[in-house]
C-alpha cells in the first residue's frame, strides 16, 4: 500500500464521513460546515487525480461560494442556535433501507461491469490550457457554443434570482 | 531617542561560572511577557479618561512599554484602567468586565473617584466610594486627574508586581451595589 | 417683546396668573392645571412663539414643589420663566414634551430625581438612576444611610 | 450618472486619497517630527503651579508654620484634611490650641487649590509630585506634619 | 415616516452599544433596534455615570461647588467654571475687573480650542482613522501645557473664582500662546488633508444624521449641533457676557443639517475663536485679576441663572438662593443632554456605522449629560 | 525515511516561518503607525523593542483561552484551526527565492484565489459560533465583503494570466525576466495593479474595510469572544495572509524574485544579479505591505454599502473592461 | 490493491445515496438543498473518474464537470432565493408546511 | 516538494495551533466564575437570544457574487490561451463579458446592489 493509496483512503473516509454527518446531524449549521468538509473531500479527491483545475474550480465555488451562500441562509432563516426538529423514526428507517438498498445495487451493477480501463496510458491531467483551447474551440468537438451559452445561463439564473429576490423586498 | 533602558529579556541563555548553560526559569519567562504586554481594556467613564488617552498620545506615547493595543473587548484584554467615577449603576457592568476577562487580569485605579470616590465621596447617594468596593485593585494612583506621567508610573508599579508574579488577595466585598438589574 | 409687554400678552392669555419679579427675566407663575393649555399658547401664538424650552427643572420646597420652565424664543428672543406649584405629595403635572420634544428627556430626569408625575408621558421611567432606585434623592428629605456619607 | 462624473468622481477620490497618504508619508519620514518624551527618564520641568499633592513644608529646625485653625479643613469642599488639635502650653504659660496631626486624604483629594487660598499662615503648599502609585490605597493618607514639628516662631 | 421606521417587527435585532464601548465617548447606553444594518430605534440610557452633583453643590459652599463643574463637562471646565462664578457675581453684584475678564474670555476660547481638536481626533477615530486623533493631540497638548502653567492643572481646571481668577496669567503665557497660534494655523491645513477632504470621510458624513432647523429647536439643541441645521444660539454672540460684548466674533451658521454640517461649523468655530484670542492676546488690560470678594460669599435670597457657550452649547446655572452659605437649589443645564436627546431622530434609517458618525458629530461628553 | 524527514524539516521551516514572519509583521504594523502617528512606539522591550511582539505572543500563550458558555464548543474551537489551515496552504507555491518553492503547482495563482476561501470559511464559523450578537454582525459583513472583493480581485489576477499565458507561478515570474509587468504593461496593468491593491485590502479585512471587526461599531467583531492563543491565531492568519496576498502581488506585478533590470545596462543589472532573490521577494512583498499599513493609518472606514458599492459599481465592471483591455494590449503586442 | 475506477465509483456511490438519505428524511429545504449538492457532486465525481480512468487524454469529463458545476451554482442561487422568498412569506421553510400553504 | 507539501503544511499548521493551544491550557489556570461565559455585550447582559435571524441585504450580493464566480473560473481557462488565439479569444469574451455586464447593469437598475 504506498502513501498515495493511504491518501486516497484517507480523502474518501473524510468525504463520506462528513457528507454523512452533514445528512443526519440536527444542527443546522454544522450541517452545512460538514458538507463543507465533505465537498472539501471530494475537491482533494480531485487533486488526487492531478486534476488541479477541477479542484481549484470546485473550491471556489462550493466553498466560497455555495456554502457560504447556504450559510448566509441559514442566518436568514433559522433560529440557527436550535436543534432541528427530530426525524421520525419511520421516516429515517425508510430512508436508511432505501438509500442502502440503492446504494447495494447499484454497487452490484458497477463493479462487474467491465469498464475499459485504460490505466498507464496517460497520467489523465486536464492541462489548463487544453482546456481553454478546447473551451474556445469553435470548430467541431469545441465548446465555444456551450461556453457561450453558459453566459445566458447564468444571465438568466441572476436575473431570475433578482426578480425573486425584489418580490419580496417591495412587500 | 535611543531606547536607554531596554528589558532584558529573560528567557535568554546565560553562561554559567560553570561552562555550562542555565535557562532562567519558566516563571520569569511568563512574568516578563505578561508584565511587557499589558492591552488596556477600553474603559474610561469620565474625566481621567481624557488623561488616559492622553497617555495613550504622541506626547506621552505608552506603546513604548507595548501597552497600546487598547482591546476593546475584554477577552482580549489584560488590564482594566478604571479611568473615572464608578456609580452604582456603572458598579454591576465593571463587576461584569473584570469577570468576563480572561485570567490573568488586572486593575488600575486611576484617579481620585475610582480610588476612593475622590470629590465625590461625601455627600453624594449614587458614586461608589473607591472601585475596590466593586473588583479588586492592583495599583492605586491619586490625582485628579493624575498626570499621564503618573498613569506611566502606575503601569510601571504594575508591571513590577506582575514580574513578581503578583498574586493579589481577593478583597472581600460586601455586595451592596450587586442590585438586580432587570 | 419687553417684559411689560410681554406681561400683558401673558394676562390676555391666563388672567389667572401672577407674576413675580424676576431678576433678568418675566417670571409667571401658575396652576398646574393650566400648565398644558397655557405651554401651547405660549408655543404657538403668533407674536409669542416660545419655541425653545431650555431649562426645566424642579425645586423642593419645605411645603410645596415647584416647576420651573424656562422658554425662550428663537424668533423674538424673549424670555419668561414659568413657574408652577405642586403638592409635595403626589405632584403631578401635564407633560409638554409633544410640544418641545427635548421635555422628554428633561421631565424624565425630574421625574426621576423629584417623583413628578407627568401625566401622558410617553415613556415615564427612571432616567438617570436604576429602575429599582427607592426615594427621590434630590428631595429635600431623602435620606440614604448606606450610600451617602455625610459630612 | 453620466461616464464622466463616473471617472471624474475616480479621480478626485483618487487625489483626496493620495493626498491624506502624502500627509502621513511625510511623517512617517521625517522623525523630528516625533513629541513623544520617555517618560521614567525623562522628567518634564514641570511648571511651579502644577498642583500634585498638598505638602506642608517644614524648616531645617523640623518646624511648620501651622497654627491649626482648620481654616483649610473648612474650604476643602470635600474633606480631605482632617486637623487633629492638643492644647499646648506656650512660654507665656498659657493654655493655646495647636496642630497635633494634620491628616491628610491624598486618596480623596481634587487639587482644587482651596486649602492653599484658605490657610492664613501660608502653612501649606502645592508641591509637584505625582508619582503616587501604590498597592494599598490606605497608604495614601498621610500626616503632614512631621514627627515632632512645632509650630514656628512667631506665626500667631 | 420616522414613526414608521420605528416600529418593531419579527426579524429585528436589538442590541446593546454601551456602556463599556469604544465609540460612547464615556459610558452611555445606547440599546439599538437593528433591522440588518439598518438602525430602527435608540433608546439611550443615561446614568452610567450620574454622580449627583447637584445634590453635592446643595452642601457645597459658593467658592467650593465650582470644582465639580469641571468635572461635568470636563473638555470645556474653564467655560464651566465661567458659568458658575458669572452665577454667583450675578447674586454678589461685584465688579469684575476687566483683567480678568479678558483673561477668562482667553482661558475660554482656548478651551474651546482644545476640546474642538479633540473632538476632531475623536470623530476621525470613530469613523476609522486613527492617526488624526494623534495628530489633535500634539496641539491639545500644546494647549494643556500652557494652561497647566497659568492654572496649575491640565483639566480639571478649577481657575475661574468668584471674583476673577485664581491667579494671574503666567509671565510666559503670552509667548506661548503666539507659539500655539502660529503652529495651530500651520497645522489645520494638515486637518483638512486627512480628513476634511478626503473622499472617504465626506461619503461617511454627508447626509447623515440630518436633523432640521425645527426640530433641532423643538429637542433644545444648541451649540454647533443646532448651529448646523441654522438655528442661531450662540451665547457669545446672543446675550454676551464678559467681553464678548467688545470682540469681533461671527456665528458660524451651516444649513446642512447633518453630520458634515457640524463638522465643518466646528472646524470654522476653532478659526473664530483662534481670531478672539488673536484679538485679545496682545491686549491684556493691567490691573487686578480679581475682585475683592468677602471670605464667606453668601447670595441673597433670590434665583440667578447665567449661560455661558461652552464647547458642546449653552451652559445654564440656575441657584435658588435662600440667603445661607449654601445654595439651596442649584440646577445645571447642560449642552449635551439636549443634543442627545436628539440622536433617535437623527439615527433612525441610518446604518448602524452612521449611528457612530452621529455619536462622534454630537460631541457627547456623557459627566456633562449625567452630571 | 528520509523523505519523512525531509517533511518534518519543511514542516518546522513552515511553522517558523510562519511564527516569524507573524512577529515582524505585527511589529512592523506598531512602529509604522507609530511614525506616522508622531510617536515612537514599542522601544523598551529588548533592543529597540525588537522582543515587544515576542512578548505579545508569550503573553497570549500564558493567558486564558476562554470558551462562552453558550457557544457551540466544537465550532468555537474549530475556526481558528480552519484559519490556520486555510492560510498555511496558501504558503505551498510561494516562491520566496529563485527555486525555492514548495510546490510549483501548475494553477499557482488560481488555487490561491481557490484556497483564500476557505479564510471567509473560518470567520462565518467564528462569528457564528461565538453566540454574541456583535461576532455575528461582523461576520456576516466580512462575508459578504471578501466573497465580492473575491471578484475583483481574480479579475485583476486574469489581467496578468491573460499577458503571461500561464496560471504557474515559475513562468509568471519568469515571464518578466526582462522586466516587470508594471513597467512594461502600460495603463491597464497600472489599473489592475490598482484594483488588486484594493482588492485584497479589503479580502484580508484591513482598514478602511475593516468593517468585520470595526471596534468603533462592533468593539472586535468576528473575534469579540475569542481569547488567548485562539485570539492570536486569528491575529496571525490575519497578518500571514497579508504577507501572502502582498506576495502574489509582488508576483504579479513586480516580477517576484526577478531582480531589478534595465533595458541593456549590463553593468547595472548584473549588480542587481548580486543581490540575492530572496531580498529582492521580501522587499518587494514587504514594500506592499507597507503600501497596505500606510492605507490602514490614513484612512477612515468605508460604510458597508459604501463599501460594497465601491466593488460592485467601480471596482467589478472596471476590472471586467479592464481585462478586455489588456486583451487587446496582449493581441497587439502592445507591451514591451 | 491499486486504486481504480472501481474505487471513486464507490465513494460516488457512497455519496450519492448519502445524499438520497439526507434529501429523504430532511424536511427542510436548505438541508434538502445541501443533500442535492452532496449528490450532485458524486455525479461531478464520476465524471472525473471516468475521464481519468477510461478516456484519459480527453477532455469531455472535465467540461462536463464545469459544466455542472456551473449549473449547480446557478441552481444553487435560485434556489436559496426561491426559499428565502418562501420564508420571508410563510416565516417556515418547512417542506410540509409549505406543502399546507398551498405555496 | 509537488502536492505532498499540501500534506506537510497541513499537518504543521494543525500541529502549531493545537500545540499552542495545548500549551496555553497548561500554563494557566482559570478562575472561572459564572459571568465569564456570557455573551460579551458591552458590559451588560445580552437581550435576547443571540442566535436569531438576521435580516439582512447581505445575501443579494452572495447570490450575484456565485454567477460571477462561475464566470470567474471560465475566464482562467480563456486567460491562460487568450493571447495565442488572438482575435478569437477577444471575440468570445467579449462576448460572454457583454451578456453578464447586461447581468451586471440589470442588477443596478434593479436597485440590487442598493443597499437596504
Ligand atoms: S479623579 Fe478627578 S479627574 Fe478623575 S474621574 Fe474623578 S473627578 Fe474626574
Ligand atoms: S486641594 Fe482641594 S481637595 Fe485637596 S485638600 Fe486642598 S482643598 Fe481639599
Ligand atoms: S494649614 Fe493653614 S489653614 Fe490649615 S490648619 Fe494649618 S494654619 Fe490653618
Amino acid at each position: 500500500m504506498t502513501a498515495s493509496t493511504v491518501i486516497f483512503y484517507i480523502l474518501s473516509a473524510f468525504a463520506i464521513a462528513n457528507g454523512f454527518l452533514a445528512v443526519t446531524t440536527r444542527k443546522i449549521f454544522r450541517a452545512a460546515i460538514f458538507l463543507l468538509f465533505s465537498l472539501i473531500g471530494v475537491a482533494g479527491l480531485y487533486l488526487w487525480m492531478s486534476y488541479e483545475f477541477i479542484f481549484a474550480v470546485q473550491v471556489i465555488v462550493y466553498v466560497g461560494g455555495i456554502v457560504v451562500l447556504i450559510i448566509f441562509s441559514i442566518f436568514l432563516t433559522q433560529q440557527a442556535g436550535e436543534d432541528m426538529p427530530m426525524v421520525l423514526r419511520g421516516r429515517q428507517l425508510f430512508a436508511g433501507l432505501a438509500s442502502l438498498a440503492g446504494f447495494i445495487l447499484a454497487w452490484l451493477l458497477v463493479r462487474d461491469y467491465p469498464f475499459a480501463e485504460l490505466r498507464g496510458t496517460s497520467s489523465g491531467e486536464a492541462p489548463i490550457a487544453e482546456i481553454g483551447t478546447k473551451m474556445l474551440d469553435t470548430g467541431t468537438g469545441g465548446m465555444a457554443l456551450p461556453f457561450e451559452v453558459v453566459s445566458i445561463l447564468l444571465l438568466s439564473a441572476m436575473v431570475g434570482c433578482i426578480v425573486i429576490a425584489l418580490k419580496t423586498r417591495k412587500a | 531617542m535611543t531606547n536607554k533602558n531596554p528589558d532584558p529579556f529573560p528567557g535568554q541563555v546565560h553562561d554559567s561560572p560553570g561552562g555550562g548553560i542555565l535557562v532562567s526559569t519558566l516563571d520569569d519567562v511568563i512574568g516578563w511577557a505578561r508584565s511587557n504586554s499589558l492591552w488596556p481594556l477600553v474603559f474610561g467613564t469620565s474625566c481621567c479618561a481624557i488623561e488616559m488617552m492622553s497617555t495613550a498620545s504622541a506626547k506621552y506615547d505608552w506603546s513604548r512599554f507595548g501597552f497600546e493595543v487598547a482591546r476593546a473587548t475584554p477577552r482580549q484584554a489584560d488590564v482594566i484602567i478604571i479611568a473615572g467615577t464608578i456609580v452604582n449603576k456603572m458598579a454591576p457592568v465593571l463587576k461584569r468586565l473584570y469577570d468576563q476577562m480572561a485570567d490573568p487580569k488586572y486593575v488600575i485605579a486611576m484617579g481620585a473617584c475610582a480610588t476612593s470616590g475622590g470629590p465625590f465621596f461625601y455627600n453624594t447617594y449614587s458614586v461608589v466610594k473607591g472601585a475596590d468596593h466593586v473588583i479588586p485593585v492592583d495599583v492605586y494612583v491619586a490625582g485628579c486627574p493624575p498626570r499621564p506621567e503618573a498613569l506611566l508610573h502606575a503601569l510601571l508599579t504594575l508591571q513590577k508586581k506582575v514580574r513578581q508574579g503578583g498574586k493579589r488577595e481577593k478583597i472581600t466585598i460586601d455586595k451592596f451595589w450587586e442590585q438586580p438589574t432587570s | 417683546m419687553t417684559s411689560e409687554a410681554l406681561k400683558t400678552a401673558i394676562t390676555a392669555l391666563l388672567p389667572e396668573a401672577a407674576f413675580e419679579d424676576g431678576r433678568e427675566w418675566l417670571n409667571v407663575r401658575i396652576e398646574a392645571k393650566d400648565w398644558k393649555a397655557f405651554a401651547e399658547r405660549l408655543r404657538y401664538q403668533p407674536g409669542l412663539d416660545f419655541d425653545y424650552l431650555f431649562c426645566l427643572t424642579c425645586v423642593d420646597w419645605p411645603a410645596h414643589m415647584d416647576m420651573v420652565y424656562h422658554l425662550t424664543s428663537t424668533v423674538h428672543r424673549h424670555t419668561v420663566v414659568v413657574k408652577a406649584k405642586l403638592e409635595r405629595e403626589d405632584p403631578a403635572i401635564d407633560t409638554v414634551c409633544d410640544i418641545w420634544r427635548t421635555a422628554e428627556f428633561h421631565e424624565r430626569e425630574v421625574y426621576d430625581l423629584f417623583g413628578v408625575r407627568f401625566n401622558d408621558h410617553p415613556d415615564l421611567r427612571r432616567l438617570l438612576l436604576t429602575d429599582d432606585w427607592k426615594g427621590w434623592p434630590l428631595r429635600k428629605d431623602y435620606e440614604d444611610p448606606v450610600n451617602m456619607i455625610k459630612l | 450618472m453620466t461616464l464622466k462624473t463616473y471617472f471624474s468622481n475616480i479621480f478626485s477620490t483618487i487625489r483626496s486619497l493620495l493626498k491624506g497618504m502624502r500627509r502621513t508619508g511625510y511623517y512617517f519620514t521625517h522623525h523630528k517630527e516625533i513629541i513623544t518624551q520617555q517618560y521614567p527618564e525623562y522628567k518634564p520641568p514641570l511648571p511651579e503651579r502644577f498642583r500634585g499633592e498638598v505638602v506642608m513644608p517644614h524648616n531645617a529646625d523640623n518646624e511648620h508654620k501651622c497654627t491649626g485653625c482648620t481654616a483649610c479643613e473648612l474650604a476643602c469642599p470635600n474633606g480631605t484634611i482632617k486637623i487633629v488639635t492638643k492644647q499646648e502650653i506656650n512660654a507665656a504659660g498659657k493654655k493655646k490650641k495647636a496642630l497635633d496631626t494634620f491628616v491628610y486624604h491624598l486618596e480623596l483629594c481634587t487639587m482644587c487649590n482651596l486649602c492653599i487660598v484658605a490657610c492664613p499662615t501660608d502653612a501649606i503648599e502645592m508641591a509637584q509630585s505625582f508619582e503616587h502609585s501604590v498597592f494599598d490605597r490606605n497608604s495614601l493618607i498621610k500626616t503632614l506634619n512631621e514627627p515632632g514639628s512645632k509650630l514656628e516662631e512667631g506665626i500667631e | 415616516m420616522l414613526e414608521e421606521i420605528g416600529k418593531t417587527e419579527e426579524g429585528d435585532l436589538i442590541i446593546n452599544i454601551g456602556p463599556q464601548h469604544p465609540s460612547t465617548h464615556g459610558v452611555l447606553h445606547l440599546v439599538i433596534t437593528l433591522n440588518g444594518e439598518t438602525v430602527k430605534k435608540v433608546e439611550p440610557h443615561l446614568g452610567y455615570i450620574h454622580r449627583s452633583i447637584e445634590k453635592m453643590s446643595e452642601s457645597l459652599s459658593y467658592r467650593q461647588f465650582i470644582y465639580a463643574t469641571s468635572r461635568m463637562d470636563y473638555l470645556s471646565s474653564h467655560i464651566n467654571n465661567h458659568g458658575c462664578a458669572l452665577c454667583v457675581e450675578q447674586g454678589l453684584e461685584v465688579e469684575i475687573p476687566e483683567r480678568a475678564q479678558v483673561i477668562r474670555v482667553l482661558m475660554g476660547e482656548l478651551t474651546r480650542i482644545a476640546s474642538h481638536v479633540l473632538w476632531w481626533g475623536a470623530l476621525a477615530m470613530d469613523v476609522g482613522a486613527i492617526t488624526p486623533f494623534f495628530h489633535a493631540f500634539r496641539e491639545r497638548e500644546l494647549l494643556n501645557d500652557l494652561m497647566e502653567e497659568t492654572c496649575g492643572a491640565r483639566l480639571t481646571m478649577n481657575y475661574m473664582v468668584p471674583g476673577g481668577v485664581m491667579f494671574d496669567l503666567h509671565p510666559n503665557f503670552q509667548r506661548r500662546v503666539h507659539e500655539f497660534i502660529s503652529m495651530f494655523k500651520s497645522k489645520i491645513g494638515e486637518y483638512d488633508e486627512l480628513v476634511t477632504n478626503n473622499a472617504i470621510f465626506i461619503n461617511r458624513m454627508k447626509g447623515v444624521g440630518y436633523i432640521s432647523r425645527e426640530d433641532a429647536i423643538s429637542y433644545g439643541c444648541s451649540g454647533p449641533v443646532a448651529r448646523a441645521s441654522g438655528v442661531s444660539c450662540d451665547i457669545r454672540k446672543l446675550y454676551p457676557y464678559d467681553i464678548y460684548g467688545k470682540v469681533q466674533l461671527e456665528e458660524v451658521l451651516d444649513d446642512g443639517g447633518d453630520c458634515y454640517a457640524r463638522y465643518i461649523v466646528r472646524m470654522k468655530e476653532m478659526q473664530q475663536s483662534l481670531s478672539v484670542i488673536e484679538q485679545l492676546i496682545d491686549n491684556i488690560p493691567s490691573g487686578d485679576h480679581m475682585a475683592k470678594t468677602k471670605a464667606v460669599l453668601k447670595l441673597p435670597k433670590g434665583e440667578y441663572y447665567s449661560r455661558v457657550e461652552t464647547a458642546r452649547g449653552e451652559f445654564g446655572v440656575y441657584i435658588v438662593s435662600e440667603g445661607k452659605m449654601t445654595p439651596y437649589r442649584i440646577k445645571y443645564r447642560s449642552p449635551g443632554f439636549s443634543n442627545l436627546s436628539a440622536i433617535d431622530h437623527m439615527a433612525r434609517g441610518q446604518k448602524i456605522g452612521d449611528l457612530v458618525a452621529i455619536m462622534g458629530s454630537l460631541d457627547l461628553v456623557i459627566p456633562d449629560i449625567d452630571r | 525515511m528520509a523523505l519523512f524527514l525531509e517533511f518534518v524539516i519543511a514542516g518546522l521551516l513552515c511553522i517558523g516561518l510562519f511564527a516569524i514572519l507573524g512577529l515582524v509583521l505585527v511589529l512592523m504594523e506598531r512602529k509604522v503607525s507609530a511614525y506616522m502617528q508622531i510617536r515612537l512606539g514599542p522601544n523598551r522591550v529588548g533592543p529597540k523593542g525588537a522582543l515587544q511582539t515576542l512578548a505579545d505572543t508569550l503573553k497570549l500563550l500564558s493567558k486564558e483561552g476562554l470558551t462562552p458558555r453558550g457557544a457551540d464548543r466544537f465550532l468555537f474551537n474549530l475556526a481558528p484551526f480552519v484559519a490556520m489551515i486555510g492560510t498555511m496552504l496558501l504558503l505551498a507555491p510561494i516562491p520566496f527565492a529563485k527555486g525555492f518553492q514548495l510546490w510549483d503547482i501548475n494553477i499557482g495563482v488560481l488555487y490561491i484565489s481557490a484556497v483564500s476561501s476557505l479564510a471567509v470559511i473560518s470567520i462565518l464559523l467564528a462569528g457564528w459560533a461565538s453566540n454574541n450578537k456583535y461576532s455575528l454582525l461582523g461576520a456576516m459583513r466580512s462575508g459578504a465583503q471578501i466573497v465580492s472583493y473575491e471578484l475583483s480581485a481574480g479579475l485583476s489576477i486574469i489581467a496578468i494570466v491573460v499577458l503571461t499565458g500561464s496560471l504557474s507561478i515559475s513562468d509568471i515570474i519568469a515571464s518578466q525576466a526582462d522586466g516587470w509587468w508594471i513597467f512594461k504593461g502600460h495603463l491597464p496593468v497600472w489599473i489592475a495593479f490598482v484594483t488588486f491593491i484594493i482588492a485584497v485590502t479589503a479580502e484580508t479585512n484591513r482598514a478602511p474595510f475593516d468593517l468585520a471587526e470595526a471596534e468603533s461599531e462592533l468593539t472586535a467583531g468576528f473575534h469579540t469572544e475569542y481569547s488567548g492563543m485562539k485570539f492570536a491565531l486569528f491575529f496571525l492568519a490575519e497578518y500571514i495572509n497579508i504577507f501572502i496576498v502582498c506576495a502574489i502581488g509582488a508576483i504579479l506585478f513586480f516580477g517576484g524574485w526577478m531582480p531589478f533590470h534595465i533595458g541593456n545596462w549590463e553593468g547595472f543589472n548584473r549588480i542587481m544579479d548580486y543581490i540575492p532573490s530572496s531580498v529582492w521577494f521580501f522587499g518587494k512583498t514587504f514594500f506592499l505591505i507597507f503600501v497596505i499599513m500606510w492605507f490602514r493609518w490614513t484612512f477612515p472606514r468605508l460604510r458597508i454599502d459604501q463599501l460594497l458599492n465601491l466593488e460592485w459599481k467601480y471596482l467589478l465592471p472596471i476590472s471586467m473592461v479592464n481585462v478586455l483591455l489588456i486583451t487587446l494590449v496582449a493581441i497587439l503586442g502592445w507591451h514591451f | 490493491m491499486d486504486v481504480g475506477l472501481k474505487h471513486m465509483l464507490f465513494v460516488s456511490l457512497a455519496l450519492f445515496f448519502t445524499g438520497v438519505y439526507g434529501f429523504l428524511t430532511r424536511r427542510n429545504l436548505i438541508t434538502m438543498l445541501m443533500a442535492a449538492e452532496l449528490m450532485l457532486n458524486s455525479v461531478n465525481l464520476n465524471f472525473i473518474a471516468f475521464n481519468k480512468y477510461v478516456w484519459p487524454g480527453q477532455l469531455d469529463g472535465v467540461f462536463f464537470t464545469l459544466f455542472i458545476i456551473a449549473i449547480a451554482a446557478a441552481e444553487a442561487a435560485v434556489a436559496i432565493a426561491i426559499i428565502i422568498n418562501l420564508y420571508r412569506s410563510f416565516s417556515s421553510i418547512d417542506v410540509e408546511d409549505a406543502d399546507t400553504l398551498k405555496y | 516538494m509537488g502536492p505532498a507539501s499540501m500534506i506537510v503544511l497541513i499537518i504543521s499548521a494543525v500541529v502549531f495551533s493545537a500545540g499552542a493551544i495545548l500549551l496555553s491550557r497548561v500554563l494557566v489556570q482559570a478562575t472561572p466564575n459564572p459571568v465569564k461565559g456570557e455573551p460579551y455585550e458591552c458590559g451588560v447582559p445580552t437581550i435576547g437570544k443571540s442566535w436569531t435571524q438576521f435580516n439582512v441585504g447581505y445575501y443579494l450580493f452572495a447570490l450575484i457574487f456565485l454567477i460571477f464566480d462561475v464566470e470567474l473560473i471560465f475566464l482562467f481557462p480563456w486567460a491562460v490561451v487568450a493571447r495565442q488565439l488572438e482575435w478569437l479569444a477577444l471575440v468570445e469574451i467579449l462576448i460572454f463579458l457583454f451578456i453578464l455586464f447586461l447581468g451586471l447593469l440589470y442588477a443596478h437598475r434593479k436597485g440590487a446592489l442598493r443597499w437596504v
